[in-house]
């Protein structure tokens, strides 16, 4: 019987696309259905950017009413809930929904380009992700329509204010469900990176090869499949609390609210480093290609970023210094912090060793780059000042620690993103951003980012604690928050301008070359935009700047390139199941949410589970035709004039898939 | 390298353009360990979660008045044995004997079942006997939450392994040779028909791969074992 | 026509200076009422004292970094003129440069670390040489006040922490609800208050004076109105305040008339009965005017003579403490006081609050003016 | 494993692959391994109601389990012939939750007030 399955299995491939599974594949990969059930991994890495910049945006009013609050003393703009609702949003939506998602389109985009693959590892299983996190942004933002509005318990939701005690609202079940879809996103996508990584490299691309962008790809994808267990668990032992009576952080019943803490900031701190190891990884992209020198030391730069990631696990206490840890957890823990100031100046080393004797061009991608260094820099300062656990006890919950992580996360993540997206654009797009413009978006970024979150310095040191929708005017804080205020405006501007410069040069933009910026990775050495084959040839890699030496090495340095056998490439087909699937977890944590509660509409009726049994079933039907469907699979046949000078693929081989 | 990779009458060679990957781990594979390695948080938070409870407060239950261990022995031994019921089946399936493959997935299953069945009747027992439920104290919050996600774990173990015995199942397979009631089948027929008859040779690796996880809550069922029951008969430890 | 910046530095430089310029500006006023750069005790001097330590380290780091940055950036750039295919050459690193950036960097962090573990030990333990004379004081915190109780004396009061200058005083924290945290900036860094955990915090004043404290753990809707005001006084004025505190300011008959002398009541007489029927009637509930007795809302004892209300929101006037008797919801939105309070399952009353009183402007001038006579 | 060799001795037919000759070998080391953490699992049971010293016991409970935790993976879950990559990405797993769970019973002390137990080994200003 064996052998009649195996002959089976070893038709020929068809040239159609196969017709399997329970519903009719899509074949049409253009318009919104060939959006829904696309897998491949540009249009996943342009949905992700997409959703994350409209949050971004989202997230960016949400500041911007904050910031209106509070720039005169005892102003009644908002109401005090409504501020804790939106620096809650705020915080959540630009962690969870901006800056994560915009590094995962990264990686979707230009990570399996830079390792010369046809697609990532699990192309539905990537669509899953980007389904994941749309629809984990939706369910959260769902919170303001419902009664009781958004959650208003901060983004670290402190136990015991998130009980159903001090939150009865169903705000806490939408961030506690809403976070719950979004880290399968995280994890999904973490797990496809790391087998796409390490197992899907171009022939010769070897580990110490890599780009660092897809270096900073692989140890953060690390740190997001071993840190969100633990914010998964702790939000389940929350979820059980809020709906099932458990006493896991109820003091009541014997529950200790410090192990939310302890549990969530295992997961956060690591998340730190999620947020800006990508960031990173991009500016060691593009410092080297506008100092047109190799990266500086790369391999302490490689072995740097994997200390950080490992550290990263080994204090999380520091975050709680003024809990009441006892002296030996506080030292211990105030001492690694110390440590990893160490790693993270040897990449500031590296890149000031990496311009060191170059030939620097002020485009905007390095404008953002560099302001990158000088902000992150300002940012790690302020980091070592409360790695000090006398310091911290001052700095603690205060404006100081605001402005140290917006220096981390503004002036570092999002101007690492940005500096990407104006490095990269060229490629996605086929069209060049206007390098005037891009350098008025960066002096007004940088103005008014220094403006809004320099003051803030001053503010924590004189006394202003986190998390307050207004103060008194005798406490002298009012003329920081005023400039804070103008400075957050201008930089909101600088974004406003941004968005508008992107979708003109979508339109408009001047057509771009495939190598623009006389670039030294791989990406660049297809077109602009890549084909959905992403090469029409093998790449074989014999350097790390595999594309400079191209252009200047030796002869021995050269890409080999192989050209696609007589079967052509394999490409693999598109699916409804992952949008179906992540819709059925959808309702399943909506059904979770209106669990015992009243909803608007159905005055009388409260729902028990069955919503979420729908939901669970829901998904398991979308994971069985998921996985009977199979990952399907059809050729192409470049034009022969794309790989014009490849070598014969030899005629036994699959070619490298 | 892989010359001999047409030759369709050796199975073995079937598997080898899976392996065409940098590092010759097939993706499944690898992703899988990479899974194992994220749920090793996932456990070692809940049982961190229930360890630090029982530390801080070692005498508000006393456990072992209802623990039955000998029970709790007998379904670790059972977990043990399915894995290595589920050890042999990939061991059948890599070897292409897709009926003996067959044979000790339905063992393996057989055998989660019963462990499932022993932990209802535990909790049955604990809730109805022992007074011990989700919210009567912070030790019934940890331990059902802790054993109850292990419990999941078993049980989607058993669906999927269920779903690659119908696979291996042949395509002519009858299903009115299964006698019982039309209404207990239907269900089941809706879920697992349309798998009938799709293992192929090369599935032998999503069988391997499927057996990883099962494996894996094996073990973790060995440390559960351990710091959730046995360690409750050591009275003088606080940890 | 377009312009182009050719001058990236000098736009750069400008920027630096109108920065540094507004910076300055900004930080001329280090003296506010809760400035961590202004420390008036042994602990917050040795806290100001590290972070100026780091704040020194740090300058000396991005002096140097920062330095060799920006005259890479200047030195290195393509100048107009330079030509555009020159290829500097591809150099890879050099490891003992690497190494000794390394450990020179380590080295400076040695330099921090070794004052942050004897500040990590200071702000746990009171120095052996002023446990005598140290007085101890137990805080609650609750939604969204403080709860003072002197255990030596055995008497509480709410909101205002009195204690003598030059002592130390050993502070154990607890909370009632949610986490808060007990801030004295200008005396002591923070330590949060945490439900089913005791903390300690230690704080001393070098001289007699008036502090302002903040609740810096979010704690719910009227987190940002959840101050206190610490004063320490003299020896003398101590001793006295001690003596004051324990004094009965009602009768205990139940009529809640205050035991000040009616010519010391300042308001007419029929207005302070009035006020202490609707007290008896509305606040006694929750707010004890007993001083040994801690309830579930602030002690009002000796209220009259405290120099803040609504937890140090407002000062100690009468307008506005009759705004906030008046309309407690604007004042402090969620607050319990207007509310009442709610059982576990957060919907069910079990303890009215103003809301349900309805009382009119004119009972609440009377209880208004009552509190002052409790004194 | 004298029965092993003698069964690939005695393998006469050339026809039989290498890999099928392998997985007989894995039947018997699966057999073995299983019987050895049934001993083991007895051994567990046995020895908590043994009256020797707890700590003793308590030790040994922790070497037995991770025995039993090593045998699985590295035979029934195949590490013994799989690529060291796959037991890198595990242990990377496996060593950060032990450390995490570590850390986190040490940051726990039993009574509520008191410091953990391992602080009572240093000086008390430490707690």
């Amino acid at each position: 019987m064996a052998s009649t399955v195996e002959t089976e299995h070893h038709a020929p491939a068809p040239a159609e696309p196969v017709r399997d599974g329970i519903w009719r594949r899509p074949l049409k990969n253009t318009g919104l259905v060939g959006f829904l059930t696309t897998v491949d991994h540009k249009k996943i890495g342009i949905g992700y950017a997409l959703g994350a910049l409209f949050f971004l945006l989202l997230g960016g009013v949400e500041a911007l009413i904050i910031r209106a609050q509070l720039m005169y003393p005892e102003q009644e703009l908002i109401s005090a809930r409504t501020y804790n609702q939106l620096f809650t949003m705020h915080g959540t939506t630009m962690i969870f929904l901006a800056v994560m998602p915009l590094s995962a389109a990264f990686f979707n985009y230009i990570m399996p380009l830079q390792i010369g693959a046809r697609d990532v590892a699990f192309p539905r299983m990537n669509a899953l992700g980007l389904w994941c996190f749309l629809l984990g942004g939706v369910l959260l933002n769902l919170s303001w329509f419902f009664p009781g509005g958004a959650p208003a318990i901060g983004w670290f939701a402190y136990a015991p204010l998130t009980d159903r005690q001090y939150s009865p609202d169903m705000g806490t079940d939408f961030w506690i469900m809403g976070l719950q879809i979004l880290g399968i996103a995280s994890l999904v996508g973490a797990f496809n990176f790391i087998t796409t990584i390490v197992n899907m490299r171009a022939p010769g691309l070897s580990m110490m090869r890599l780009p660092l962008f897809t270096w900073m790809t692989l140890i953060t994808s690390f740190l997001i499949i071993l840190a969100f267990p633990a914010i998964t668990i702790a939000l389940v032992e929350l979820m059980f609390d809020r709906h099932f009576g458990t006493y896991f952080f109820n003091v009541e019943g014997g529950g200790k609210p410090i192990l939310w803490q302890h549990l969530f900031w295992i997961f956060g701190h690591p998340e730190v480093y999620i947020l800006i190891l990508p960031a990173m990884g991009i500016i060691s992209e593009i410092l080297p290609v506008f100092s047109r020198k190799p990266l500086f030391g790369y391999p302490l730069i490689v072995f740097s970023g994997a200390v950080i990631g490992f550290l990263g696990f080994a204090v999380w206490s520091h975050h709680m210094f003024t809990t009441g840890l006892g002296v030996v957890a506080t030292t211990a823990f105030a001492f690694l912090t110390m440590l990893i100031a160490i790693p993270t100046g040897v990449k500031i080393f590296n890149w000031i060793g990496t311009m060191w004797g170059g030939r620097i061009r002020f485009t905007t991608p390095m404008l953002f780059s560099v302001g990158f260094i000088w902000m992150f820099m300002m940012g790690g300062f302020t980091g070592i000042m409360h790695s000090s656990p006398p310091v911290d006890a001052q700095q603690q919950d205060t404006y100081f620690v605001v402005a140290h992580f917006h220096y981390v996360l503004i002036g570092g993540s999002i101007f690492a993103l940005f500096a990407g997206m104006y490095y990269w654009f060229p490629k996605v797009t086929g069209r060049l951003m206007d390098d005037f413009v891009g350098k008025i978006v960066f002096y007004l970024m940088f103005v008014g980012f220094n403006l809004a979150f320099f003051p803030m310095h001053i503010l924590g040191m004189t006394g202003m604690p986190r998390r307050t929708h207004t103060y008194k005017s005798e406490m002298g804080w009012d003329q920081s928050n005023f400039w804070s205020t103008i400075g957050a405006f201008i930089l909101g501007v600088g974004i406003l301008i941004f968005v508008i410069q992107i979708v003109y040069a979508y339109y408009k933009g001047r057509k771009s070359p495939k190598d623009p910026w006389d670039s030294r990775t791989l990406e660049w050495d297809t077109d602009s935009p890549p084909k959905e084959y992403n090469f029409a040839y093998t790449p074989v890699i014999h350097a790390r700047d595999q594309v400079w030496e191209d252009k200047y090495g030796v002869e021995a340095k050269r890409m080999e390139k192989i050209a696609p056998g007589k079967h052509g490439i394999h490409m693999p087909d598109q699916s409804w199941w992952p949008l179906i699937t992540s819709i059925g977890l959808f309702i399943a944590c909506l059904g979770m949410v209106f669990h015992k509660q009243p909803i608007p509409l159905t005055a009388e009726a409260v729902f028990g589970l069955e919503i979420v049994i729908f939901g669970l079933v829901a998904t398991f039907v979308g994971m069985v035709a998921w996985a009977l469907e199979g990952p399907g699979g059809f050729h192409l046949h470049p034009d022969p004039a794309e790989y014009a000078d490849a070598t014969p693929a030899p005629e036994d081989g699959h070619g490298h898939h | 390298m892989s010359s001999h990779a047409a030759n369709t009458d050796d199975p073995h060679a079937a598997l080898e353009p899976l392996k065409k990957t940098s590092t010759g781990i097939e993706n499944k594979k690898l992703a899988m360990w990479a899974f194992l390695a994220s749920d090793c948080m996932f456990f070692g938070t809940l049982i961190s979660t229930h360890l630090i409870y029982r530390k801080v407060y070692p005498t508000v239950v006393e456990p072992t008045e209802f623990f039955d261990i000998e029970l709790t022995g007998f379904s670790s031994f059972i977990l043990l044995m399915s894995s290595l019921l589920m050890a042999l089946s990939v061991s059948a399936a890599h070897k292409g004997n897709i009926a003996g493959m067959r044979r000790f997935l339905l063992g393996t299953i057989f055998f989660g079942l019963i462990f499932l069945s022993g932990q209802v009747y535990e909790f049955n027992h604990f809730v109805k006997d022992a007074g011990l439920t989700l919210s009567s104290s912070v030790f019934g919050s940890t331990f059902y939450v802790l054993t109850g996600t292990h419990g999941v774990h078993v049980a989607l173990g058993v669906l999927w392994l269920s779903c690659w015995t119908a696979c291996s199942l042949p395509k002519d397979w009858a299903w009115y040779t299964l006698r019982g009631g039309r209404f207990l089948w239907l269900p089941i027929r809706v879920i697992f028909a349309p798998m009938v008859g799709r293992y192929k040779h090369e599935n032998a690796l999503d069988v391997e791969v499927a057996g990883l996880y099962w494996h894996f809550v094996d073990i973790v069922w060995i440390v559960i074992f351990t710091a959730v029951y046995l360690v409750e008969y050591l009275p003088i430890l606080g940890f | 026509m377009r312009l182009r910046i050719r001058t990236p530095f000098l736009a750069a430089a400008g920027l630096a200076a109108g920065l540094l310029l507004l910076t300055v500006g900004c930080s001329l006023n280090i003296e506010g009422q809760q400035s961590a750069l202004d420390p008036k005790g042994p602990v917050a001097k040795n806290q100001y004292d590290i972070f100026m330590l780091t704040l020194y380290v740090t300058t000396f780091i991005f002096i140097t970094v920062g330095g060799a940055l920006a005259w890479v950036l200047w030195k290195f750039r393509q100048r107009k003129g330079d030509d555009p295919n020159f290829i500097p050459p591809q150099s890879h690193g050099h490891p003992m440069l690497e190494m000794g950036l390394v450990i020179a960097s380590a080295g400076l962090l040695v330099i921090i670390a070794i004052p942050t573990f004897g500040g990590i030990i200071l702000k746990k333990v009171v120095p052996e040489e002023l446990l005598d004379g140290a007085i101890e004081v137990n805080v609650v915190g609750f939604q969204w006040w403080w709860a003072f109780e002197y255990p030596e004396q055995g008497f509480y009061t709410a909101n205002e922490l009195v204690f003598p200058a030059g002592r130390a005083v050993k502070i154990n924290l607890r909370a009632d609800d949610v986490i808060h945290s007990f801030w004295l900036p200008k005396l002591a860094g923070k330590v949060d208050l945490i439900p089913g955990q005791e903390n300690f915090i230690w704080i001393m004043a070098d001289e007699p004076g008036y502090f302002w404290g903040q609740c810096a753990e979010f704690c719910g809707d009227s987190h940002a109105y959840m101050l206190f005001r610490a004063i320490a006084l003299p020896e003398d004025e101590w001793e006295e305040w001690l003596e004051t505190q324990q004094r009965d300011t009602v009768a205990d008959d139940g009529s809640f008339e205050p035991l000040l002398a009616r010519e010391d009541w300042g308001y007419p007489e029929d207005k302070i009965l009035k006020g202490a029927e609707v007290f008896r009637q509305a606040c006694a509930g929750c707010h004890s005017v007993n001083p040994r007795i801690q309830t579930n809302g602030p002690n009002l004892a000796h209220f009259g003579s405290r120099t803040s209300v609504a937890a140090g929101w407002y000062e100690n006037e009468y307008d506005l403490l009759y705004r906030w008797i008046r309309e407690p919801e604007k004042v402090k939105p969620g607050n319990f006081m207007y509310r009442g309070f709610l059982d576990r399952d957060g919907r069910t009353v079990i303890m009215p609050g103003l809301k349900d009183y309805d009382l009119s402007d004119e009972e609440v001038h009377a209880v208004t003016a009552y509190l002052y006579t409790l004194r | 494993m004298a029965t092993t060799r003698d069964m690939a001795d005695t393998q006469q037919k050339s026809d039989v692959p290498d890999y099928i000759i392998e997985e007989h070998k894995k039947y018997f080391t699966f057999f073995n391994l299983s019987i050895a953490l049934i001993a083991i699992t007895g051994i567990e049971l046995v020895i908590i109601y043994v009256p020797i010293n707890k700590w003793f016991v308590f030790s040994s409970l922790v070497v037995l389990s991770t025995v039993k935790f090593l045998g699985v993976i590295w035979w029934f879950m195949h590490l013994r012939w799989d690529r060291a990559l796959c037991t890198i990405v595990f242990l990377i797993g496996l060593i950060l939750a032990t450390g995490t769970v570590t850390a986190l019973m040490l940051l726990f002390s039993r009574d509520p007030d008191g410091p953990p137990e391992i602080m009572t080994l240093l000086p008390p200003f430490l707690w």
